[in-house]
Parts: C-alpha cells; structure tokens; sequence
C-alpha cells in the first residue's frame, strides 16, 4: 500500500497567508449571497448551485498548488473559480448573460472558464469533467511538466462510469492528479448511503485503482491546505495519482429550486456550528490579528466590491445575436442552415 | 373532463397503469424521495412504495441497463431520464441494447421499456444540458419515439407505451409541464402512427410536435389573424412510427409545407419530413418544403443568444410566408 | 467484511456428474474445432471467438446452478450455451446464417440466445450487458423468486464503465447475482497489467461496492462447481451480489484472425498442460470410471454428433430476405423506408 | 506517384504529421503492440515509442475524454476507436465535450482533436457493430465529419483533419483499407467542405462517398455500360462542413439528384442531402430527390440478409433510373 508523503513543518503557511483565505472564503461566501438574491430578481438563468459552506474545499486546496498547476471541476463552480483568482465582474457578468462573461455568456453559471488562470471550468455532466482531468495529467507527463492537475467532483459522481475508467487511466499510466470529491452527503435529494454500495469513499480508490486515498476535513482550510500540498508533492514526484475524499456539507439547496425536504433544519445547523469561515476566523482571532472591527471593516470591503462588482456587470451589454455564430469552429464555415 | 396539468397527465398515466399491472415501477434519479425533479413522480413513492418508485445513483447507463434486463423477463421498467440529455451517458444501452435485443435473438427476448422524461431547450442550461433527442431516437429502427403536446395526448400516449411492448422513448418538455388541458376521467388510449390535426387549414401544412406544435399554432393563430391565412397544424404524435399518410393527405390539399422542431437542424426531424414529404408529394408541392429549427449552434447560456437560436412564434410565421410565397 | 458460507462436503458431486462435465467440456472442444474449420472455410462470418482453455468455467459454474436460474454473457458464448444444455445444431445453424439458428440467423456467433433455457446472450458490447444482468437479478428480487444470476464476462471488460455503475447498483440493492470475470489474462492482445491499473481483480470489488470477491481455479471444473455452488447460496440467501475472480486461459487468438504475436508459445503450452479436460479426465481415471477405450469411444460419439449437427445446420435454408423486417417490432409498422 | 493502400496512406498520414509536430499522438486499443486491429497503426509503435503510440484499455469513454483534456492543452490528440460502434459507450464525450468546450469557454479552449476508425455495415457483425455514423456525428454542430473515399483523399484530409484546430470524425472502412490508388510523394491536403466530382456526368448527380461513393462509381459505370447514362458522381468528402455549392450546381446541371448511404435511413444523410436540394434546387428538380439507404432495421448477422439490407449497385443503379424517369 501506497502512503502519503509525511506531513511536513516547513509548510505551515503564513499568517499573511491565512488571511488572504479567510478574505477569499467571506469573499465567496458574499459572492453567493449576491448571486441568490440575483437569481431571485431572475438576472440569473438556468440551474445554479451555491458553494455556501464548502468554501474550505477550494479555497485550501487551491491555496496549496501553483499557477501553472491545473483545475477542473463541476458544475458548483463559483468558489473554485474566485479561489482561483478570477476576477468577479466577468462572473457576474456570466451569471446573467453578459458579453463580458468570463465564458462571453455562453456558459452560465455551470461554466465558468478562464485560460490566464489555468481553470479548465466548470462542467454540468456528472463526471463527465473527469477524463478530461486525466487528459491534462496525460498532456503534464508527456511534455514531462512540473504541474499537477486539481479535479473536483461531488460525491453523487462517483457513481458514474466514466470516473471508473478515468481512475483506472490515472493509476495505470501514474498520472499526476489530485482528484477530490467533495463529500457533502447529498446528491441532490439523495443521501450517501441510497446512492453508493459504500459510504466510505476512499475504499473506491486505493486497491481498485493504485490511487491512495486520504480522508480530510473539507470544512477545514488549513487541513485542506496541508492535505493537498502533501498530495501535490506525491504527484510531483512522479508517484501518480492521488484521491482525497474532503468531507464537508452543502448548507443551501442542491440548486435554487430546491425544497430540501430530504433533511433536518438540525443536520444543517449541526455543520453550520463548524462553519470554515469561522474556524479561519478564531484562527486569526487567536494570533490576534482579527477582531471584531476589523472583520467587520473586511466584509465590508467585500460587500462594496460585491456590488461594485455585480452592478457593473448588470449593466454589461448582452452579446449581439450574431454571436452565436461565434467560437464554434477555428474557421467558422457557417450559418450552415437552412 | 377534468382540466390537468401537463405533468398531473403524466403522473396519473403511470400511477392507473402500475395499479394495473405489477410488472410496472418507476426508477430514475430524485423519482421518489423527492417527489420527482420537475414533480411528475410526485406523490408515487407514497402510493406505491419505495419497491416500484425507486431512486437510482447517477448512473444512466446503469439504471437504463437495469431496466432493460427487467424488461427482457417481462417486466414494464418505466425509467426517468431527468433530462435526456444525461441519455447520452447511457446511449449505448438506449440504442443497441434496448431496441436490438428483440432482433438478435431472432425474436426470442422484447424489451417493454419506457425511456421518458424532458427533451428540449430548456431554461438557459447551456450547451450539454439542452439537448433535443427527437432525431438522434428517431433514427435508430427497433425504437418507438413518442411526443406528447397536449396533457391528454400526454396521458394517453402514455398509458400506450407503458402497455406497448417494445422499448419507446418518451419526451417530455419542462417548459409544457405546467399546461392545463381537458382529460377524459375514462380510461383511454391513444395508438401510436396516428397524426392528429390539431388545427385544420387550407393555406398550409405545418408538421411540429411537442413544444414546437404550441409555437406552430401560435404562428398560425398570427397568420390567421394579421393575414386571414388559414393554416394547418399536423401534430404526428409519433415520430416512430410516422404516420405519413396524414401528412402526405395535408400537404396535398394545402401544396405547402413547413416542418418545424427545436433540435439541431443537420439530420434533424425536418429534414426527414422534408425528404419524405418531397418523394410522395412531389407533384403536389407548389414551393420546397421549408424547415425551422434551432440554429445550427450549440445552445448557448445567455438569454438573448438562446431565444435568437430556438425557433420562436415570428421565425415559424415568417417561414410559412416563405414557404406560401405571401406578399405581406 | 462479508465472508462465503463454507465449503461444504454434501455437495460433492456425483461420479455421473463429473462424467456428464467432462462430456460437456469435450463436446464445447470438439464444437469450437469443427467451428474453427467452417470459419476456414468461410461457413461461419463476422468475429468467431472460441473458448478452448475456459471449457471449466462455463461447465463447471452452470452445473451448479438451476435451470430456472439466469445466464448473460459477452461474445465468447459458445462454451456458456453448450454448457446450458442448448442443442448444438441450431448453434452451429446460426454460426452459418440459417433460419434454424438460435437466433435465427440474425445474431451470429456473438449473439447465440436461448429462452426457453434462460440463456440471455451473448452480448458483443463489452460490458453492456453486466448492466442487463443487474436488471435480471432485480427482477428476481422484485418477484421474490428463488433465482440467481450468472454473470460472465472479460477482464478486459473490468475497465468499462458500464461495469462500474451495475456493481455499485448491484452492491446497493443487493441483488442476487453472480459476477464472473473469465480473467485469460488477456484483452485482444493487451494483457492485464498493460490495461488495469492492479492485476488483483478482486479488489476492484469488495470495499468497493460490498461485493465479497474470490478467487477461482477456472481450469479446475470442480472447483468452478464449488464455488459457484456456495456463491449461488450466498445470493439465494439474499446477501446480494458476490465475484468470482476465474483464473483461465484462452488457447486460440481472440478470435479467428489473432497472430498471437503478443505471448509465447512457452506461455500458452504452460496452461496447456494443465488442460481442464485432461483435469478431469484424470480424476475420472483415477476414479476408474475413464480408461482409454472409453475416452475413445466417448470421443468418437461426440464426433459424430458434431459432424451430424454441422453438416444439417449446413444444408438448412438461409432466411428469406423479407426476414430483414421481422422481430425488430412487436406490431410491424414497417417497411419505413424512402 | 506510389501506388499504395487506403490504410498505408492513412498511417503516412499520421507518421508523418507526428514527425513534423511533436503534439501529436495515438491512442486507442491495440494500437500499439498488436500494431492495430486493422493494421493501419502498423510499425508506428517501433518508429514513435510508447509515449507516442499508446495502447488503451477498453475505456473508450475514459480515452476519448483523455484525449479531449489533452486538446485542451494544445496537444494533437489522434483517437482511434476500433470502430465507431463502439464511440457510442463514449457518446456523450464525443458530441458533448469535444465540439462544445470552446463555444461554452467563450472561445478559451480549443479542441484540436480526430476521432478516427471503421464506421459502416462491416463484415456480417450483426446490430451493435455495424453502426455507419455519419448522420449521428454530422448532426452535431461543433464536430467536423469527414469520410475519404479514394487513399488520395485519405492521406489529404487525414493530415488536414491532425492540423485542424477543431474536433475531427474521420470515418474509415474495413472493406476499403486494402484499396490502392496513387498518392503524391510530397506533402499535401485537402481542405474540408470542398467536394470531389469523382465522375463527371450531365444525366442525374448522384451524391455518395466513402464506400457508397465506390458503389456509386460502380453502379455508373453499369448504368453507362448497359444503357449509355451519364451519371455525375459527387463526393462531399466532407458533411461538415458540407459543400452544398458543388453539390447545387451539379443537381442544376443535371435535374435529377440521388444520394447513396450505407446508415440507417431515418434522420440520416440522405435525408439532410434531400431536404438541401429541393431547398435549395426545387425549380430545377425535374424529380423528387431519390435517397438510397441500407433498411431501415437492425443489422442482421446473417449474409444474404445483410446483402439486402446493406445498398448494392444493383439498388443503386435502380435508384437512378427512378430519379431520372428511365424506361429500360
Ligand atoms: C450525467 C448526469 N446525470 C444527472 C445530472 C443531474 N444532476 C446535476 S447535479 C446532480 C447531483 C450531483 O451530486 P454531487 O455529485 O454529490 O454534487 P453536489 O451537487 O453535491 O456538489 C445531478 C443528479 C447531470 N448533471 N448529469
Ligand atoms: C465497448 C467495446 N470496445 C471494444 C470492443 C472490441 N473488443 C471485442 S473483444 C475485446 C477484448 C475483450 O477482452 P476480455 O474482456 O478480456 O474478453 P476475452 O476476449 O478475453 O474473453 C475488444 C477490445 C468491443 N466489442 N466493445
Ligand atoms: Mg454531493
Ligand atoms: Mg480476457
């Protein structure tokens, strides 16, 4: 059996650094905010999935990798693309629509993309992102690159066949990729044990596949940093894949017509008493460097960006009609119709 | 005749026909516990238990398989796509398993399956999410493919497919769940290959099913209004089997026809009907057989963009005045 | 961890018994010689997969199931439909295209089907039909009835995803199947270390999707017999699902047209020599029930009934082309056609 | 010029691309050691290593979706699929993923990848192998579809299909690998959407390729032979893009149009190719547009079962009396 590298002193980030994740996690969780309250006023189309409560997820583990390093996700996608360092204009300006969108408007909020900063998106098939991850780790080894490929996924994923044959491609050709899938219980309305033979996830990995599996507590920024820096040196050095199984939980609805009627106000509450914002933000409090001014001076610096942000896109211009003629081929030979 | 909902239509469909017969369960993702994602399960897993009502992991090449293995021993699997297009995760099972195992065994095993659940659009989900099946199905021989565009078409094509005794795709729209229509409190069936006229005309003949016919009559309603044309609709109900003859008799009358479908237009539906309806009416046509459908594009996000791509109530009035050579 | 009832010394079986495998095992020979002549000869059409070497695995797991239990296979069929009692003329009829095959000539040697003997195919997609499979045993399980599933397939077909997804709803429904992977070490030409990220199949189940795994003998009929026997228990008693890890060996290429430039004679004549005929024929000796007249005589028998089989299926009729139209509806609505 | 084979000119297609771009590789099931199931791969693995020509496991959604993540990085990904039946278990990474990423990316990631192997009726491999995929594939927008018929076209547009910045289906054919023709000895390619008048004629077009387009050339041949027709045989090369120019002024020319397709026929080519030319050439069609297709059923094993089903030049050339009125 394979074994993680040991965890190691030298890489205990920064307080600097811990502040910069707690702003980046307020700062997702006030992006969400914005955004429910826009898909209320219908600026927002589609399906859309918030990220409140899983912002430990990536925000540590993008923390922990490097520019160059590669991330691909699903379709909750907001917070890995602000963890990220995307701009959050084009973001609201992809929410509804806009010319400006970081995808031009023709994703929405299921396709956040952005090639400067080596975000691979946003995908809304279930797993269907997966073998493209492993593409990456493919491309990374055969131009013998020091990258890492970062691949997140829910746990309803893992049900799906093609991260069967993406997990048995990663561990057969030793691929550089961290894959995480983001446990927080629920598919939808379907809990862990009425979708998964088991409910230990990391057993789907390890001995079927050659990927070691770790578990990490994903409402823990620093535990995800440290996991996933251990889990990126793992595959720097060429020892293949790597699978962490974060548990963590989703505090509002699947999307945002979702009635959540498959659990308790307690169950949510339960995990909102853990809440990774405000473990981050005891940290910092106890090296005494919050307090509660200026954490109120923090969020609202955030709030004002927010909304400096979201009204602007707002009042971006929508794309012109033409334009879905535009970015379908390198040589467009269209209108082809009749 | 009650007045229902599209999706009451659906929903009362199933719930009289596994009453019915034993053999029939629902399985799909979120059918059960929660009630159905768009609400057409609602209230199943109560009356029926969570044996014949079942939740299944995101696995549609697995539950799709499941129930065709069901079906090959005589059960009546009706299995929930919440979209089609996560079928196409699954479509090796929908179009060689389901539709062929009848033909290998030499007629030895039938597959009684209801593949159903929504086709089209949608609301702003983007290019993977808005697939419109009709002719991917239609083209494949051992499938039946069915579209409902009025709840009592819906219920009664329905209780058809789930008593029928080949696999039959079934698609549904989001947008026509909420549609209220009268549906009789009897019993009753609706066979398929049988066309319904669902507005009788003279000027034209508009071929359009599902969330498109609703488009057409809206068209022709405009037509019949600013320009006093007098337009028919031919709703087929089935694409397969196709009831041509219904169409053949229409466009010979009428000397016009425009085909109209929401999906890719390259080897879609239209271009079917066109194909057929210019063999046997050859002679009969005054014009070329005009087609409307969504751009040739993959369905983009943004709001503008997808109402400029999926063909709406002008683009199909403007393609019957082309169609009919009017000088507005 | 689940573990298998234990072996038990009832179910030994019989002298009779042994002698009726070991006729069925050289007649499956003696079929797939004679079929691999009529290729030659351009009798049989498409891809003609024989089954010499795995003759145990077919006889031994199907002698110990019922008649009421269900079979599926993939296209290396033949040995699973002779061992499931099905005539072999109507087998050889449809190696030839004749409207007397079992499938009436519409489905070749990939697709031999038999109802009446609960023989469900013959499947040419790899890994599509494990999921039919999983739709057997939930039927069984949905009509209460006393039924298992025998599932064969390759273990070039573990890496599909269409397997993944059957033994996670197999493992959560807990459904009575019997997962059978016929591991000859081969996929075409790719051997398993080169396509599977571990060479333990088992371990793909177990932790994975609480489907217990073990190892068989496949060249060892009685020992295919046993283990089956107990695994069929195990489901019957409603435990769920279970898999058997079938160590055999192919003698032939992977089908009519192989080089076999990827393995070496050494290689095949090692497994040769412990051939699973000449296995039992050993212990029949042994038993005294065998000696050479005997072998002969039963040998010759077997021949004759080959040669008499081949030879009507040969001069049965070829279906009327208008046949192309039958069995694709249950209400002909056809010919659909410009 | 050499006179080598179909699948000789695809594998110098391929090495040599792979000489002059160092991103360009192969992957797909025994393309490597076994040196291909049809031996087009073969050597490439002695002349390029492992990390060049790579054997897969039989993960088709796996690889397929490998090879659109490593496009994604600018790298030339060639993904052979043993035959295109068996695309269908990869389906949605091939008509979802591959032609869509750089429209949902707004225009960020392109997809420079080929899809290539056997697509057609094959030999007597019964309903799940023998699948012709043109009409699936070109239905997609965002996916080109390209399909040679002679080793000339096969070399050219291979090689421009391995530089092409977009998503590529090159469809191949078992019959066809051992063909010989003339191929330049110097680089050269043809471009897509530029179709080939294999056979210059002023009686009926007749619109095929690949292995129909041979059927077709036969079946003129016949037809001239027997009762001096003029048959123009138009091959697209491509369907998308489609070259409807070429195809429009032969139909002009000659007033009667017929195509040929080995698909299904519903919702296929044919049908698209149909509903085009009476769009686009209604007033000079002295006929309706006659499609040839293989039946519309399963493809059975059987031999002289798949000899009626599969189009013959003897269908062929009776299709092209009907289009043009012949009285023999
Ligand atoms: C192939 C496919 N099937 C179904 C869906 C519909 N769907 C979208 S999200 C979702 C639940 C996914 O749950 P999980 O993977 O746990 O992610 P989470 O939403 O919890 O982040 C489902 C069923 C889909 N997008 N794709
Ligand atoms: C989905 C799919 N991909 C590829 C093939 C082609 N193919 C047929 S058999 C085979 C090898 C299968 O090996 P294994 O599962 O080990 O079975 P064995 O032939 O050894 O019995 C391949 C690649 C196929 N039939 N289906
Ligand atoms: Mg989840
Ligand atoms: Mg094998």
């Amino acid at each position: 059996m394979i074994t993680l590298v040991e965890q190691n002193q030298k890489t205990e980030p920064s307080t600097a650094q811990i502040l910069e994740w707690y702003k980046q996690m307020s700062l997702i969780r006030q992006f969400e905010t914005r955004c429910a309250q826009s898909y209320q006023q219908q600026k927002v189309g589609g399906f859309c999935h918030l990220y409140n409560g899983q912002e430990a997820v990536a925000v540590g583990s993008i923390g922990a990798v490097r520019p160059t390093d590669y991330v691909i996700t699903a379709y909750r996608d907001h917070g890995h693309a602000i963890a990220r360092g995307c701009d959050i204009h084009p973001l609201f300006a992809e929410l509804y629509g806009k010319a400006t969108g970081c995808s031009h408007g023709k994703g929405g909020s299921m396709h956040f993309f952005d090639q400067k900063r080596n975000f691979f998106g946003g995908h809304a098939i279930v797993a269907g992102h997966i073998p493209l991850a492993v593409g990456l780790g493919w491309a990374i080894k055969y131009r013998k690159e020091d990258r890492v490929v970062l691949c997140y996924f829910g746990d309803g994923a893992m049900n799906q066949g093609s991260l069967h044959e993406a997990f048995n491609l990663a561990g057969l050709f030793k691929l550089p990729i961290i894959f995480l899938v983001e446990n927080n219980r629920y598919g939808m309305g379907t809990h862990l044990h009425r979708a998964s033979a088991i409910t230990d996830l990391k057993l789907r990995t390890g001995d079927a596949y050659g990927i070691p599996g770790k578990d990490v507590d994903g409402m823990d920024c620093l535990a995800m940093y440290r996991m996933t820096l251990d889990a990126a040196e793992y595959c720097r050095k060429g020892n293949g894949s790597i699978f962490l199984n974060v548990q963590t939980y989703r505090y509002r609805g699947h999307s945002m017509s979702d009635p959540q009627k498959y659990r308790s106000k307690e169950e949510v509450e339960k995990f909102q008493a853990h809440d990774p914002i405000g473990r981050l933000e005891k940290v910092l409090r106890d090296k005494g460097i919050l307090d509660d001014k200026k954490i109120e001076a923090i969020n609202q610096e955030i709030h004002n960006h927010v909304e400096a942000a979201h009204q602007q896109a707002d009042s971006d211009p929508f794309p012109q009609p033409d334009d879905v003629w535009k970015d379908i081929y390198s040589n467009p030979f269209g209108p082809y119709q009749p | 005749m009650a007045v229902i909902q599209f999706r009451e239509a659906l929903n009362h469909a199933m719930c009289e026909e596994m009453q019915r017969d034993p053999d029939v369960f629902v399985m799909g993702e979120e059918v059960a516990e929660y009630d159905g994602a768009y609400k057409v399960t609602q209230g199943m897993l109560a009356k029926f238990g969570p044996q014949r009502v079942v939740d299944a992991p995101i696995s549609e090449a697995g539950f799709a398989g499941l129930g065709i293995g069901a079906a090959m021993v005589g059960m009546r699997p009706i299995i929930e796509f919440m979209t089609f297009s996560f079928s196409l995760v699954a479509f090796d099972q929908v179009v060689n398993n389901a539709p062929k195992m009848r033909y290998m065994s030499g007629g030895q095993f039938k597959v009684p399956i209801v593949f159903r659940g929504i086709s089209g659009p949608g609301q702003q989900l983007a290019a993977t999410h808005s697939w419109t099946v009709d002719a991917l199905y239609a083209h494949v021989p051992g499938l039946k493919v069915v579209i409902p565009t009025t709840p009592y078409d819906a219920k009664g094509l329905l209780k058809t497919a789930i008593r029928d005794d080949d696999p039959v795709i079934f698609l549904e729209n989001e947008a026509m769940y909420g549609n209220r229509g009268e549906v009789p409190d009897d019993d009753y069936t609706i066979p398929f290959g049988k066309a319904d006229i669902k507005r009788p005309g003279k000027d034209c003949t508009v071929i359009a099913w599902g969330h498109g016919c609703l488009t057409a009559l809206a068209a022709a309603d405009l037509l019949a209004k600013d320009h006093g044309m007098d337009v028919e609709v031919v709703d087929p109900r089935s694409l397969r089997p196709l009831d041509l003859q219904t169409i053949a008799e229409s466009v010979r009358k009428t000397g016009y026809c425009v085909t109209v479908e929401e999906g890719y237009p390259t080897c879609g539906m239209g271009a079917e009907l066109a194909a057929l309806v210019q063999e046997t009416c050859f002679d009969d046509l005054d014009n070329h057989v005009v087609r409307v459908a969504s751009l040739d594009v993959p369905m983009p996000y943004s709001k503008p963009l997808l109402n400029h791509v999926v063909p709406g109530v002008n683009r199909v009035a403007d393609a019957i005045k082309k169609a009919t050579y009017f000088q507005g």
